[in-house]
């Protein structure tokens, strides 16, 4: 049917010697794109306006308050020749390579044994997926009692009888960055367990019948014909983690606050520290622009394949 | 133009005189941007209030809680840029000369000659009020910082003398370690890092040292070895706390040595207002001396209003009043008391004062007298806030890297100073 | 998946449910752990808590931490408990819901239904303003709101909610709508009935469900919102998450744990509450805020 | 009630051309059927008509007036759709009397309406119902209830069966064309259904490839196909093709076809002597309806029929009678050929049997432009009226 509404836009923008009028008055004809107005009005300034200036103001010499004098890179180079800044990237290697891995195990392994038609599954998957409805603000304050040397895990481990144990890594300068992966897990595992688990339900049955039938092992089932048909969830997975750690913010400030000293700051709190509380906009315009493109490499090429298969779906 | 605000100026604060004696004379609103949310600083802006809603003036107070004043300069920084700033703003140290140099302040100059203000305010705030010879903010109270304060039951029933030296200090804390008490007391936040270090290079008791240090990040000072010497120090601080000092606030860390959790604390005189505010007494509940060695240095720190260009003579008017509410002599000393820091007039009556504030008094007396009044480092007085950045940054790694040598850290700190 | 009968089950088989279901309960207390430390913790004296036993049940049920919590808790000068805050929190979610959702529903209706020359590319441009960190509008925001003179105030808070709600919502709607059939459309275009009537006659009663999941993703992501409720308010127009901030970050001496504890809790119980009622919703918003297309 | 023409109608999606130039006339009154394979332009052509989409050029006029370029809403049409577009979340009354409400047509009268139509179409129990509380017919009976409720001049039908159970289809079929006889207004309708063209159709337009094949009425086109295309769209099982070499002879010619398996086989057919000259000792293509070649061995026909002999493949019984299919000779060999035979047919697979052909219903074709240029059905005389038309916009 309607076969122009498959059609990609560019085929549409063909010359056409005379246009259908979807209405009689120029405002009926026109109502669609008017009903979108507003909002690309406000997204032009709000989004692409505003990241304009954030990217402008970055190569400016604005401290105290914008002062739009061009210095083309020189608040880049500062940046990069920032120790803390330096901190905070490393910090997000580590953070978001820990816990995009350990989140995408854990919620694979979780859908996996969900799948197997298990009793009280719906109670179950309420339970894991929790955590993804509260702010980290309110669980944080829980999960930096329990990591408390003093008053948390430590003190209960004595309090069995294992009088050596120790889990200070809250504390400790070398380990706290972990502590924020583990409660990063703890509130995002339940979210890509859902995701691996529609992507199972998604599966045909008969595959798994027929594996069967030829003898193979449940394991080798798994490993060899479902986990590989799961592609598409592992790269949407991937993609939502490395953007959820890019953009983590609340969680660091709840449980660390960038501590102890400087070693848990992520470019997220990096951005804030400079562009608030420092009060030198420029290198704060700066972080947040390093934020964004790293963002977009990765979202702009998914939007993008995500929309183009989507259109091809449709036509097809 | 320069003409037409003295003139503004003079009969501004001529109508404040008058209504210091008619009251409820002047309009005009007062709109103020500050972050004293809590207990004597609270009580100190009420008090403020009072005295300038006395005078006809409508308050808008804009306080800010979040951050230590995060939150409030950055609603003072929007406000600003969209050419709307309020009437006062609260700052630190160089805060108020980074703001003087755009030129958005107004100039008090008349009324600070009128009311005198130079030959009562201590000469090392000066350079904070005045900018380029005009000046454009008024002191509200000024701090010591190099403060211990100990929980006198624990040091009484060790035996612990108040350490008058480094080595003292080193044997104390060897005493209270053997005795299951943590030593020190600390709230492990950057600030509070940097803050104690402050403490630190005055122990030296060695004013030159200092100002090479603060105020001018000599590099051949800070590759020397007092300056090893003091990194050193703070390394052995670093090693004297328990292990969940990271990230606790000030206010836990006073309260571990009140429940004699640990002996001892260092922090600014507003740890001793908290106390008060705790129902202790100082010389009963708890003792105070200078970080050991630093007894004829002092280390400040003050909080500031300042003043930015706004339209309305009425408005104007009400900024005139409210500097000079605040520089008052009654208002100082009350204020002095609440808060439990100390005025900012030299001529404010001394009578009320508990020990400790007395004898802090007669320390920066002693330490002007030798270039040992110094404006701290920790707080952005004596550097600007990016060279202040980067000791807190690397101090604060430094303190909780335990494997972090002395001579990295130094080298860390050398390196982010080069950078800037 | 597995519904093949194989026979009897083995031995092996049966241990290995049990096992399957042991690991699964380990998970679920992992999860649970948080919470379940928030609520007893909560329930229980300053001094029981300070003598250790984490995991303990209350000895004695204390509720000293939620009356405090609700009627005294200190945010700065403010010493009015939480509610004050939970109503801020409250104007500006809701506000921040319905505005957007509205404004997303007509969005989706027209980026799907009434395509255009460039509607993809629109789709596009908006979509990506979902994903963008919102530290990179920060600034310039914080200048536009105090330009307009909004700043630090509720309604900048709403605002901002809204504009960047906006690419959220119009994605639901335009998702939802996309699979509507373009018949449907084409009958009306020939019927004669109008844009709007259609809209509100036929696509928007239909669209409930994928109203709901924007409604709920606009309520929590804006009552958990820190980011923004931190830059752009001040004391009287702090929401819940920055009351709750401050109030367990700035502790006045000994930490009150009960009190933390309880106001966390009372600071979640909202989106807790939604969670338990739409969960089903709630996931397909955050399925369908993540796969797009 | 109104005529239909369209008038040199062309349409392309980027630098596909999906009409090239489409010309049709339809009388008032008319069912016409436009049939094709997918892809063939129809529902584009009925999209077109219906305003859905804009015509390049050309002109759709309705009752004399151009109305290309006007809004649907203003072309005084109805349409029923394959998947009956039926709004899911208005009631069956509701979504009869839709178009009413757009028109500002009071509740009363509209609901007075949709009875009326309701009953007409069996859906007056179903009134307050929603369509997914419906089966799949009744649903297609609201979604001509909500054409009906407009009474317009022409009906439009796109493929509006196609979803239905073949049972049920043949149900509808006979409802709507006993709706077009009570109505008389002008219907067209999409469909690529051959059968549902035959059935329905006063006039049938056949589509390919955004050309015009053939227009006439339902017997015209089967019996008189203007091309191979039409020949083995229209009729199911479709049309045999066996290619041979015509010889000029008196009264006509006769044509040598080379068996599949090599042996030889000749029909004489009764050609115009033009054309036999024209095509002597040239190849061309014979057109066979299945049900015109016959089992020899168990039906005797009269002198109509020429019997030849022909490999027999596979038989498939049918109930009523039985499926021989046959290898054709046609290059490529790949195309099969059908014969029906008796259910009591005694023929064996893989042996050469004897077939009749019913010389009468033959058609030739040249095999490289693929026109017919022979109806033996019209007994030797110009080819018809329609397929001037279609050799016209074709060539």
């Amino acid at each position: 049917m309607a076969i122009s509404e498959h059609l990609p836009a560019a085929a549409k923008a063909a010359p056409k010697p005379r246009t259908l009028r979807t209405g009689t008055t120029w405002v009926g004809r026109n109502l669609p794109w008017l009903t979108l107005l507003p909002t690309g009005i406000l997204g032009a300034v709000f989004i692409y306006g505003f990241i304009a200036l954030t990217i402008y103001t970055s190569m400016s010499a604005s401290k105290l308050i914008p002062d739009y004098t061009f210095v083309g890179f020189e608040q880049w180079v500062k940046l990069w020749s920032m120790r803390r800044w330096g901190i905070a990237v490393n910090n997000l290697f580590v953070f978001s390579g820990l816990f995009i891995a350990i989140a995408t195990v854990i919620g694979l392994v979780l859908a996996i044994l969900l799948d197997q038609r298990i009793r009280h599954e719906g109670t179950i998957r309420t339970v894991i997926l929790y955590p993804m409805a509260l702010s980290f603000i309110v669980t944080g304050t829980a999960w930096k009692w329990i990591l408390n040397p003093g008053l948390g895990i430590e003190s209960l481990l004595h309090d069995w009888g294992f009088v050596e144990a120790q889990f200070d890594w809250l504390v400790r300068r070398d380990r706290a960055i972990y502590t924020v992966v583990l409660a990063a897990v703890w509130q995002s595992s339940g979210f890509i367990m859902a995701i691996f688990l529609a992507s199972l339900r998604g599966i045909d049955p008969s595959i798994m019948q027929s594996a069967m039938m030829d003898g193979a092992s449940t394991w080798r089932i798994y490993r060899r014909i479902i986990i590989p048909q799961l592609r598409p969830a592992f790269f949407t997975a991937v993609v939502i983690l490395l953007h959820m750690a890019i953009k983590s913010y609340d969680l660091v400030i709840a449980l660390t606050n960038g501590g102890p000293g400087t070693a848990t700051d992520l470019p997220s709190t990096f951005m804030y520290d400079y562009a608030f509380d420092r009060s030198r906009i420029a290198i704060g315009a700066a972080s947040a622009t390093m934020m964004l493109f790293t963002i977009a490499a990765v979202i702009v090429p998914y939007l993008y394949s995500e929309l183009r298969s989507h259109n091809r779906s449709r036509t097809s | 133009m320069k003409f037409l605000r003295t003139t503004t100026a003079l009969i501004a604060s001529g109508t404040i005189a008058l209504s210091a004696a008619t009251s409820a004379m002047a309009e005009g609103k007062l709109d103020i941007i500050h972050w004293w949310t809590s207990g004597g600083e609270l009580a100190g802006i009420e008090l403020l209030r009072s005295n300038i809603e006395a005078q006809g003036i409508e308050w808008i107070d804009a306080a800010s809680a979040g951050g230590a004043g995060t939150n409030a300069r950055t609603l003072f920084r929007t406000r600003v840029q969209a050419g709307d700033p309020p009437a006062v703003m609260q700052a630190l140290g160089t805060e108020v000369n980074e703001w003087a140099e755009t030129g958005i302040l107004g100039d008090l100059t008349a009324l600070a000659e009128e009311e005198g203000w130079y030959d009562l305010v201590p000469e090392p705030l000066h350079p904070f009020m005045n900018v380029d010879g005009s000046t454009v903010a008024v002191p509200a109270v000024w701090s010591q910082i190099n403060w211990v304060w100990g929980n006198k039951a624990i040091f009484d029933e060790h035996g612990v003398a108040v350490p008058q030296t480094w080595d003292e200090l080193v044997a104390a804390a060897e005493t209270f370690k053997a005795a299951g008490i943590t030593p020190i007391a600390h709230g492990g936040q950057p600030w509070q890092d940097t803050a104690i270090f402050d403490g630190i290079l005055v122990s030296f008791d060695d004013p030159d040292f200092y100002r090479k240090v603060a105020f001018e990040q000599d590099r051949e000072t800070l590759e020397g070895p007092m300056f090893r010497e003091a990194m050193e120090r703070l390394r052995w601080y670093s090693q004297q706390l328990d292990e969940g000092s990271p990230g606790r606030e000030w206010t836990q860390a006073q309260a571990m040595v009140l429940n004699g959790e640990a002996a001892m604390s260092w922090m600014g005189d507003w740890a001793k207002g908290w106390r008060v505010a705790q129902g202790q007494q100082a010389g009963v509940d708890f003792i105070c001396f200078p970080t050991p060695g630093s007894n004829d240095m002092f280390v400040w720190l003050a909080d500031f209003f300042f003043f930015p260009k706004i339209e309305g003579e009425a408005d104007n008017a009400a900024q005139q009043a409210f500097a000079s509410a605040v520089m008052e002599q009654q208002f100082q000393h009350d204020f002095s008391l609440i808060k439990n820091g100390l005025p900012v007039r030299t001529d404010v009556d001394n009578a009320d004062w508990d020990d400790c504030t007395r004898d802090s008094i007669a320390r920066a007396e002693r330490a002007n007298a030798r270039g040992g009044l110094v404006a701290s480092l920790g707080f952005a007085h004596s550097a600007r806030s990016d060279v202040q950045g980067v000791f807190r940054d690397t101090l604060s790694e430094f303190v909780n890297t335990p494997d972090m040598s002395v001579d990295e850290g130094i080298e860390i700190l050398i390196d982010g100073l080069d950078s800037l | 998946m597995n519904d093949i009968v194989l026979g009897q089950r083995s031995l092996t088989d049966r241990l290995l449910r049990v096992a399957l279901y042991g690991v699964l309960i380990g998970f679920m207390l992992f999860y649970l752990a948080p919470l379940y430390v928030m609520v007893v913790t909560s329930v229980k004296s300053l001094e029981e808590i300070l003598a250790g036993g984490l995991m303990n049940l209350p000895k004695k049920l204390d509720f000293y931490g939620w009356s405090e919590a609700w009627n005294n808790a200190c945010v700065g000068t403010e010493c009015r408990g939480m509610a004050p805050f939970m109503w801020n929190s409250l104007i500006a979610s809701t506000a921040a819901t319905i505005i957007p959702t509205a404004i997303g529903a007509l969005n989706g209706y027209a980026l799907s239904l009434w395509r255009f020359k460039g509607s993809e590319l629109f789709f596009g441009l908006l979509l990506f303003g979902a994903f963008i960190p919102f530290q990179i509008v920060l600034l310039p925001m914080a200048s536009f709101l105090g330009w307009i003179g909004w700043s630090s105030s509720l309604v900048g808070l709403t605002f901002t909610y809204i504009v960047y709600g906006l690419p959220f919502t119009t994605l639901y709607f335009r998702n939802f709508f996309v699979s509507f059939p373009m018949d449907l459309v084409n009958a009306a275009k020939i019927d004669g009935i109008g844009y709007f009537r259609f809209f509100w006659r036929v696509a928007l009663p239909s669209s409930v469900p994928i109203m709901i999941v924007s409604i709920i993703w606009q309520f929590t992501n804006t009552w958990n919102d820190f980011l923004f409720a931190s830059t752009m308010t001040k004391l009287e127009s702090a929401t819940v998450m920055v009351a709750l901030n401050n109030f367990v970050e700035v502790a006045n001496g000994v930490k009150r744990y009960n009190v933390d504890m309880a106001a966390a809790i009372i600071a979640g119980l909202p989106t807790l509450a939604v969670y338990l009622v739409a969960g089903r919703y709630f996931l397909r918003g955050l399925m369908a805020g993540a796969v797009k297309g | 009630m109104a005529t239909l023409e369209i008038v040199n109608v062309r349409k392309s999606f980027g630098s596909v051309e999906v009409l090239k130039g489409i010309d049709i006339a339809a009388e008032d009154g008319e069912f016409l059927v436009l049939v094709g394979p997918s892809g063939c332009g129809k529902s584009t052509l009925l999209n077109a008509i219906a305003g859905l989409q804009a015509n390049d050029s050309g002109e759709i006029r309705i009752d004399g007036r151009d109305v290309s370029g006007l809004h649907p809403k203003d072309r005084d049409i109805a349409m029923v759709f394959q998947t009956y577009a039926l709004y899911p979340n208005l009631s069956v009354w509701e979504n009869i009397a839709f178009p009413l409400e757009a028109r500002g047509v009071s509740k009363a009268d509209r609901r007075a309406e949709a009875e009326r139509v309701a009953e007409l179409l069996h859906l007056t129990d179903y009134l307050d119902r929603k369509p997914r509380q419906l089966s799949g017919g009744q649903r297609q009976r609201v979604a001509m209830g909500r054409a009906l409720v407009r009474d317009p001049q022409i009906f439009l039908f796109d493929e509006p069966l196609s979803n239905l159970d073949a049972k049920l289809r043949v149900v509808m079929r006979t409802e709507i064309k006993k709706l077009h006889r009570t109505l008389g207004t002008t219907m067209v309708y999409v469909t690529h259904d051959q059968i549902e063209a035959m059935t329905l159709a006063t006039k049938i337009v056949v589509l390919r490839g955004g050309e015009v094949q053939q227009v006439g009425a339902p017997d015209d086109v089967y019996n008189l196909p203007a091309n191979m295309f039409v020949a083995g769209f229209m009729g199911s099982p479709s049309m045999n093709f066996m290619e041979g070499v015509l010889a000029a002879d008196a009264g006509g010619a006769t044509l040598g076809i080379t068996r599949p398996d090599g042996g030889s086989v000749s029909l004489h057919l009764p050609v115009p002597d033009a054309l036999a000259a024209r095509y002597d000792g040239k190849r061309v293509v014979i057109g066979v309806r299945p049900e015109a070649m016959v089992d020899a061995e168990s039906e005797t026909r009269d002198g109509t029929y020429q019997q030849i002999e022909w490999p027999l493949e596979i038989l498939e019984p049918t109930g009523a009678d039985t499926i021989a299919v046959l290898q054709s000779n046609l290059t490529g060999g790949e195309e099969e050929m059908v014969a029906r035979f008796s259910a009591r047919t005694s023929a064996r697979p893989g042996t050469v049997v004897p077939l009749n052909v019913d010389t009468r219903a033959v058609v030739l074709f040249d095999p490289d432009s693929e026109e017919a240029i022979f109806h033996a059905a019209a007994s030797g005389s110009a080819p018809p009226v329609a397929l001037a038309v279609a050799n016209g916009s074709g060539a």
